[in-house]
């Protein structure tokens, strides 16, 4: 009965509970949201052409090189495997006019992965959505040159959110809801593909990459704000759909409002989050000097974001 | 209607802080924590509401009949420093709860140039009393709410992997030009 | 050789709104282009070598608790009379500093220098002392100026430096384009101290714009 | 007590030495900061009036009293050549931000306005700064007084979109300087034939 | 990944078994004072090795017969060998010890009785007006509740007999899995939803009572009342538990090294393996595997190495999925985030005492950031300041 | 236009001054003259630089809280610290610096991993996982808890071993809390002899672990002539302050008997390199000498 000793015993790994994990990464993540883009991307392309895969490719490079570079530079591992970056230059693309220039792709993108991610320690720092920041950097520096309507002189689109700034809500009246649904506007090159980035939300939110709170709250929120603004005087505002089908209304809800590191985390803190930012979102189209001020209501949104995290429920034992 | 259009745009489209660079030492000094962004905004609301109409009598009734309008800085500024002194000695004896809540803000909003600022630009407006009271009041909020939503989100900074370079004011500094550039979404809202 | 110490501590160790962020207001508003940064300078050296010098000439009759009221009243003048004689003779700087001018008045720069070392130091002192900050002052003021005015434009003191397919970013010139130039020179520098302090053979090498307080560990906060 | 009396007469002292100090610059540098402002403010905007006079208006300027307000008010002489061509005048209309202010060169022949310039304003730029463009400026060359005014108003001038008020500022600075210069004209042509 | 891993009914897994005898047992002390066995001592069965000056802790005994060749704080070890003979001449050694009559003691004599045979009394006569039997699986993997209640009916309601005379709560309630038929004479019966953190101690009492208190309420684990049935129904002293080896239910001695339980179940562990005593959620691994089972030991798990990809030092990116999952409705990721930065008064503030481990935040976390324990650090960083405060508090006294 | 400013200035600088003093004198409450006098130390800037919303915020917290330091005014510099450490009461520097001390020389010990650990990379996280990877459970971690806790970044992780800089180091005492093995001590810098080790072990349990650990011989403890070696708690301890009063005489034998080569002599830390080797030289010709006068060469 009696046995020897163990023989040599192996050298074990410890670590604290729990010694499971449900297999979810930031690589697995990042690849699903690219998954759910990857319809937007063909209806880009279906619009706008080779002009389109140019811009989005030239974003992701320049996004993914200067993600190594500056881990390299502030001597932290370099991740560019976890496709972050690839997730964020096609964003940015998303956001820009198919006929944007070289430069400014190239720049834009630097500028969103260094003021909207790097200068905040990579990914999981930034408080605020890079994509956002790279935007309105651009807008404020490039007016012109990111301005889809005086870069896109050879397209026979329209761009119903100028129409509607500019000319007032008759030309855009007639506008087609269909139309604007499977893309046939003027504007940034994925962000106006409209049904197809509702799909992409639909798969982000089957596979639990995000939450239903923050965009049903901002759809919500778009749909009351402008829909009290159309009942006002539906002369003057333009239709609450309308304002949710056309510029990157669309976008935003589901992938910038939706993004980590720069959103609450409660569930009552993303509701008023959502809220927020699609009460923004009419605002700044109601009364702003921008067309579209969509990522501009992002970034005001994420400013508040601590804020909204103080709506916390009662920890366990407190009821 | 004028008011509510001073008010929407003293917080959001002409930001004192945010888009016309007054009191940016308090604003980057006391954005450490939300408690102490809050005592100070509210500190700064107190002062300003007392201290633009002090200022605005003295121009109406001094500087102006008197056509002194060269020792306009002068005096305000004297003007203000001594209320300030003076808050802070009446809140310590009279109302000591009081005083510890804001009290410790006072002796740094006599260098804060946003109420000196907020005095003279009250004056190149040419708003009334009642305009210029309120107008300091809707400044001081906008101060007030620039300084909360900076503090919010640098308490959370304190505990993000910060490159090394970035960490404290630079940080806070670029994420108070990130703020501005939002608060740009509301330019042209009032024209 | 004391004044010199006094000068030189201005000029790098103490750079007043890198190092010891004071006067922030008009580092950040009136640096568009370089020569408003420098001529704002100019006019915060005149105020600060002048204030220094009547406070530290009247230090010992002035009663401790009108002091600032003092101190404030003399800075006051002072900037009074640089408005004035900007308004003489150049107007238009006046023009571009506009409201800034005055408020050189609140600048804590000039006050915490009268209250940290002009009233407590011998004239000649507070003099090189004033003299120094408000170099040091000018001298990060044009420098700023010179960063954005160069992106935001091109130009750095008006001469073209990046022309042909450049496209000005116009960001830089901008409110936002302040705060955030001036917290990248910031990081830049500490980077730099970083770096250095690596080729000193220091591993682990001090943070200098944050100091030791910032760690908090020490710094009883509530 | 004393310590209190200290206090007092220090401060006191001190206002009043930096008053007399302040009041006796003000006296030595105003007659300077007044051509200063003339030459950086009035002066370019004379240029945008007819940019191709070859005198020194700013120093040939001469002063009347403004009879509607009995405030002192400039003229500028505007000569090609030695010849007067027009003189100008400011106005001030009220403005988004502040007051605008306009120089307004009028033909001495036939009262007809030869150009505006913006002197001063505080307009929302991109919006109403643009009534500085030389597209909104050049409606009023050569129209009359009564002509100018917004379409809306009757008069000629096309409003910009997006900044009426700007628009409305300049035109009612306009009618200011004319209404000067109605009752001034028969002064100014005696001082300047 | 797919949720039915934490549905904790396995179904009748069958009869324990019995392993077989192992080459020694590291019969684990804690705090155990006087050693009642010497080194080179010999031991049978149910012989006291060492004894606890608390009355409320249970002493230790041998489970096997053998030679005592160790002696430390922390453990004996007692290698197992026939024992030699009895020389000639002297009286025959004992083989065993003589049963104690549980059923006439009562009160402090009952209770000095069965700390005298082992069991750890403390948790079982805690003050309290509920007493709650949690008989549901403790965690994902562990199969023994259901056969227990099945083939081991006898001692667990000795077990409960025991426990009733003992605790002085006026009702008791046992919580099943909710398709369970098990029954208990004159005692309430409660069905929990059998999905993994409904079986938490707190979220049991929380269903039954509808309270997130404690308050008032005793929990007892089965596994414990298995252990208090077996000494109640035999009298004699606690020797053997029952651990679950990775799905097997093996009842074993006190002591049976972790590596011998695991050659008995035939898992080979292999370099860069996890040995995990206890649930694969809560339990913790341990780095040597000579270390012995102790009494509350319930499971024995390996995790091949790669099987998971390994925690990281990877910053929090706020996905939220943490604070979607938490029982607790509390913020683990900022917890994590303030107790990596040493911000303690932040974790106060967070509400960091009212986590109850389970562990589910690192199970979800994308990041793979060691979120529980984060927690747990910061759980145990507060308490030494709070010792500290009171160490001053003390002084001041003085 | 002279008189009128001059008069309106004088009025209001007046007004100013009777209401303020008036003021002080209504409003007057009671200060502790010690937080007036280091306001007027501290240079009034306000500038918040030291964490506390303004100069006296700070003056008052020094006099008041015992565990605010006396050098958090950035902008005032060393000059400054002195003064309010002087008008505090609080050392800027005690007579007999201490420097922060590591005991544990694993790396000379050879000590070797139990387990290979996975999680927090936190010394205390580490620590309540099985007593830690390391094979002594007394051994410093080098996972850094000291380093993060260091306000003077006066510390760094080498060989997974923490390395205290002597030149930084201002013996503040944050790092000894928080070293879960209480690997650290406080030393005097002039300290001869220092244990390095901390174990608590039993002889064998060290032998098996580690090649230069402590085996509690109490070799040094029974040879020390002092008696300010002992034996506490298991571990060796020097009660430093005596044995500096003791003095060299004993040509620190317990450096010598000692068979693990734990108590070492020690550099006095932070005194220059020049001034040890002129120490050095100085007791090297007093060697000499000392050995010409036991034998006295023959003189021709």
């Amino acid at each position: 009965m009696a046995k020897k000793s163990l023989s040599t015993a192996p050298f074990l790994t410890v670590a604290s509970a729990p010694h499971m994990h449900c297999g979810t990464s930031i690589k697995g993540m990042m690849s699903t949201i690219l998954l759910a883009l990857l319809p937007a991307v063909i209806g880009a392309v279906y619009w706008y052409g080779m002009e389109a895969i140019r811009v989005m490719a030239l974003s992701i490079a320049t996004a993914v090189i200067v993600e190594a570079l500056c881990s390299k530079i502030m001597e932290k591992e370099v991740r560019v495997d976890d496709y972050h970056a690839v997730v964020t230059g096609l964003l940015f693309a998303f956001i820009l006019p198919a006929g944007a220039e070289w430069w400014l792709v190239v720049s834009g993108s630097a500028v969103t992965m260094v003021l909207g991610k790097m200068l905040w320690g990579n990914f999981g720092g930034a408080p605020i959505s890079a994509v956002a920041v790279g935007w309105a950097f651009c807008i404020v520096s490039w007016p012109v040159y990111i301005n889809v309507d005086a870069t896109m002189l050879n397209t026979t689109l329209v761009n119903p959110l100028t129409q509607l700034r500019y000319f007032g809500v008759e030309s855009v009246a007639d506008a087609s809801m269909y139309n604007l649904f499977i893309g046939d506007q003027l504007g940034a090159l994925g962000a106006v593909q409209v049904g197809a980035l509702l799909l992409g939300g639909l798969i982000l939110l089957a596979r639990r990459v995000i939450t239903w709170e923050i965009p049903v709250a901002t759809i919500a929120a778009v749909l009351i704000t402008g829909g009290i603004y159309y009942a006002i005087d539906p002369e003057m505002y333009a239709n609450p759909l309308f304002h949710l089908f056309t510029g990157s209304t669309m976008l935003s809800i589901f992938f910038l409002l939706t993004d980590f590191t720069s959103t609450p985390n409660t569930r009552g803190g993303k509701i008023l989050f959502g809220l927020m930012a699609g009460f923004l979102i009419i605002l700044i189209r109601t009364y702003g000097q921008y067309p579209d001020g969509v990522l501009f209501a992002v970034l005001l949104a994420n400013m508040i974001t601590p804020l909204c995290d103080m709506i916390k429920p009662k920890p366990f034992g407190a009821r | 209607m004028e008011y509510f259009l001073i008010l929407i745009s003293a917080i959001f489209v002409n930001n004192i802080v945010l888009a016309q660079y007054l009191g940016q030492c308090p604003y980057l000094g006391c954005s450490k924590e939300k408690g102490v962004s809050l005592g100070m905004g509210g500190a700064v609301i107190f002062v300003m509401v007392i201290a633009t109409p002090l200022t605005w009598l003295i121009q109406e009734y001094v500087l102006l009949p008197l056509d002194l309008g060269y020792l306009q800085t002068i005096m305000f500024i004297l003007v203000i420093a001594s209320l300030v002194q003076l808050v802070e000695m009446f809140l310590k004896k009279s109302v000591p709860p009081l005083y510890n809540a804001l009290g410790i803000f006072l002796p740094l909003i006599t260098t804060n140039c946003a109420v000196l600022g907020v005095a003279i630009l009250v004056q190149r407006k040419e708003f009334d009393l009642g305009l210029s009271i309120f107008y300091s009041f809707a400044s001081g909020l906008g101060f007030l709410l620039a300084l909360v939503l900076l503090a919010a989100i640098r308490e959370r900074l304190e505990v993000t992997h910060l490159p090394k370079s970035m960490q404290g004011v630079p940080a806070a500094l670029v994420m108070a030009g990130i703020m501005s550039l939002s608060f740009m979404a509301f330019k042209g809202m009032i024209s | 050789m004391a004044m010199w110490k006094e000068f030189s501590k201005g000029l790098w160790a103490e750079l007043p709104p890198f190092r010891l962020l004071l006067g922030l207001c008009p580092t950040l508003a009136v640096t568009t282009t370089a020569e408003n940064g420098f001529g704002m300078g100019m006019a915060v050296v005149f105020v600060i070598t002048l204030s220094s010098f009547i406070v530290s000439l009247i230090r010992k009759i002035i009663p401790k608790k009108v002091r600032i009221a003092c101190y404030i009243t003399v800075a006051a003048s002072l900037v009074v009379s640089v408005e004035l004689l900007m308004q003489a003779y150049a107007y238009p700087l006046y023009q571009q500093l506009g409201i800034f001018v005055p408020l050189i008045v609140v600048n804590c720069l000039i006050l915490g220098r009268a209250e940290a070392f002009a009233g407590k130091n011998p004239v000649h002192l507070a003099v090189a002392d004033g003299l120094g900050m408000g170099i040091g002052f000018t001298l990060s003021l044009t420098f700023l100026g010179a960063v954005r005015e160069l992106f935001g434009t091109g130009y750095v003191f008006g001469v073209e430096i990046l022309s042909g397919s450049f496209e000005p970013v116009e960001f830089m010139i901008a409110a936002p384009g302040a705060f955030v130039a001036l917290g990248l020179i910031l990081a830049g520098m500490n980077y730099l101290s970083i770096v250095k302090a690596k080729r000193r053979g220091e591993p682990a090498p001090e943070n200098p714009s944050t100091g030791c307080h910032a760690c908090r560990a020490c710094a009883g906060h509530k | 007590m004393r310590e209190i009396l200290k206090m007092i007469v220090v401060l006191t002292c001190i206002s009043g030495i930096s008053g007399f100090a302040l009041s006796s610059l003000k006296q030595m540098t105003a007659p300077t900061i007044e051509l200063q402002l003339l030459t950086f403010v009035q002066g370019p905007s004379l240029k945008q009036v007819l940019p191709d006079y070859t005198n020194d208006p700013v120093q040939e300027r001469k002063k009347f009293t403004n009879p509607l307000t009995d405030k002192p008010v400039n003229v500028f002489p505007l000569k090609v050549d030695g010849e007067l061509k027009a003189v100008a005048i400011e106005g001030f209309g009220g403005g988004y931000g502040d007051n605008i202010g306009v120089m307004v060169g009028f033909d001495l022949e036939d009262n007809k306005l030869v150009g505006i310039g913006i002197t001063t304003m505080k307009e929302t730029p991109g919006l109403g700064t643009r009534i500085a463009e030389p597209d909104f400026r050049a409606q009023f060359n050569g129209i009359s007084e009564s002509e100018a005014k917004l379409k809306s108003q009757g008069g000629v001038i096309d409003a910009l979109s997006g900044a009426t008020i700007s628009s409305g500022g300049t035109v009612a600075a306009v009618q200011d300087a004319g209404k000067i210069y109605s009752a001034l004209k028969a002064d100014i042509l005696e001082a300047f034939k | 990944m797919n949720k039915n891993i934490f549905i904790l009914t396995h179904g009748d897994t069958g009869a324990f078994e019995t392993g077989s005898v192992p080459f020694e047992v590291r019969i684990p002390l804690n705090g155990h004072g006087k050693k009642a066995v010497k080194k080179k001592a010999e031991v049978y069965p149910g012989l006291l090795v060492a004894d606890h000056s608390n009355a409320k802790i249970g002493d230790m005994h041998s489970g096997i017969t053998g030679v005592v060749t160790e002696v430390t704080e922390k453990h004996v070890v007692i290698k197992a060998q026939e024992l030699a003979p009895a020389a000639d001449g002297e009286d025959p050694k004992p083989t065993g010890v003589e049963p104690v009559a549980l059923a006439g003691l009562e009160g402090d004599e009952l209770r000095a009785a069965l700390k005298g045979l082992g069991v750890d009394i403390r948790p079982l006569i805690r003050r309290c007006d509920l007493l709650v039997i949690n008989a549901l699986n403790p965690e994902p993997g562990i199969t023994y509740a259901e056969s227990m209640l099945v083939h081991a009916k006898s001692t667990v309601n000795a077990g409960l007999e025991m426990l009733k005379r003992l605790s002085p709560a006026s009702r008791t309630v046992v919580a099943l899995p909710s398709a369970s038929t098990a029954a208990f004479d004159g005692t309430d019966i409660a069905f929990i939803n059998p999905q993994y953190p409904n079986s938490l101690d707190e979220l049991v009492v929380a269903s039954i009572t509808g309270k997130e208190s404690m308050k008032g309420v005793n929990v007892v684990d089965l596994h414990t009342l298995y252990n208090l049935g077996a000494v109640a129904e035999s009298g004699m002293p606690l020797t053997h538990t029952v651990v679950c080896v990775e799905g097997r239910n093996i009842v074993a001695p006190i002591g049976t090294p972790v590596g011998a339980l695991l050659k008995e179940a035939s898992i080979e562990v292999a370099d860069g393996d996890s040995v995990i005593m206890g649930g694969p959620m809560r339990g913790e691994a341990t780095g040597d595997l000579n270390k012995g089972i102790a009494k509350d030991t319930k499971a024995v798990f390996v995790v091949p190495a790669g099987v998971f990809q390994p925690v990281s030092d990877h910053a929090c990116f706020s996905c939220g999925a943490c604070v979607q999952h938490c029982p607790s409705r509390i913020l683990p990721n900022m917890i994590s985030r303030y107790v990596e930065f040493n911000e303690i008064d932040f974790c106060r503030q967070e509400n960091i005492g009212a986590c109850i481990e389970c562990g589910l935040c690192t199970f979800y976390c994308p990041a793979r950031r060691p979120m529980l324990q984060f927690i747990r650090l910061g759980k145990h960083k507060i308490a030494l300041e709070e010792a500290q405060v009171a160490a001053c508090a003390l002084q001041v006294d003085e | 236009m002279v008189l009128t400013s001059v008069l309106s200035l004088l009025a209001l600088g007046f007004f100013c001054a009777v209401v303020l003093s008036a003021a002080s004198r209504v409003f007057y409450v009671e200060e502790d003259p010690r937080v007036e006098a280091i306001c007027d130390a501290l240079p009034g800037a306000n500038c918040g630089g030291c964490g506390y919303a303004g100069c006296e915020a700070y003056a008052i917290a020094v006099i008041t809280d015992p565990d605010v330091s006396a050098g958090l005014c950035c902008a005032g510099g060393a000059e400054v610290t002195v003064a309010v450490s002087e008008l505090s009461g609080k050392a800027a520097g005690g007579d007999d610096p201490e420097i922060s001390f590591r005991r544990c020389v694993k790396d000379e010990g050879k000590v070797e991993k139990k387990f290979g650990y996975q999680g927090v990379l936190s010394c205390t996280a580490a620590g309540l996982l099985e007593d830690g990877p390391d094979a002594c459970k007394y051994s410093c971690l080098g996972y850094g808890d000291c380093v993060k806790a260091c306000p003077f970044d006066a510390m760094y992780i080498e060989n997974d071993l923490v390395v205290i800089d002597p030149e930084k180091c201002v013996a503040c005492g944050a790092c000894i809390n928080v070293c879960p093995n209480q690997v650290l001590e406080m030393i005097p810098r002039r300290a001869r002899v220092q244990v390095f080790c901390s174990t608590k072990d039993k002889m064998k349990a060290v032998m098996d672990v580690c090649e230069a650990g402590c085996i509690n011989c109490m070799k040094c403890v029974k040879k020390c002539p002092a008696k300010v070696i002992s034996h506490v708690d298991g571990q060796i301890r020097i009660d430093q302050a005596a044995c500096l009063a003791y003095g060299p005489d004993c040509e620190e034998i317990c450096v010598d008997v000692c068979p693990r080569d734990i108590l070492r002599l020690m550099c006095p830390v932070g005194i220059t390199a020049k001034a040890q080797e002129a120490a050095a030289a100085k007791k090297a010709a007093e060697a000499a000498q000392a050995a010409e006068a036991e034998n006295p060469q023959p003189t021709a």
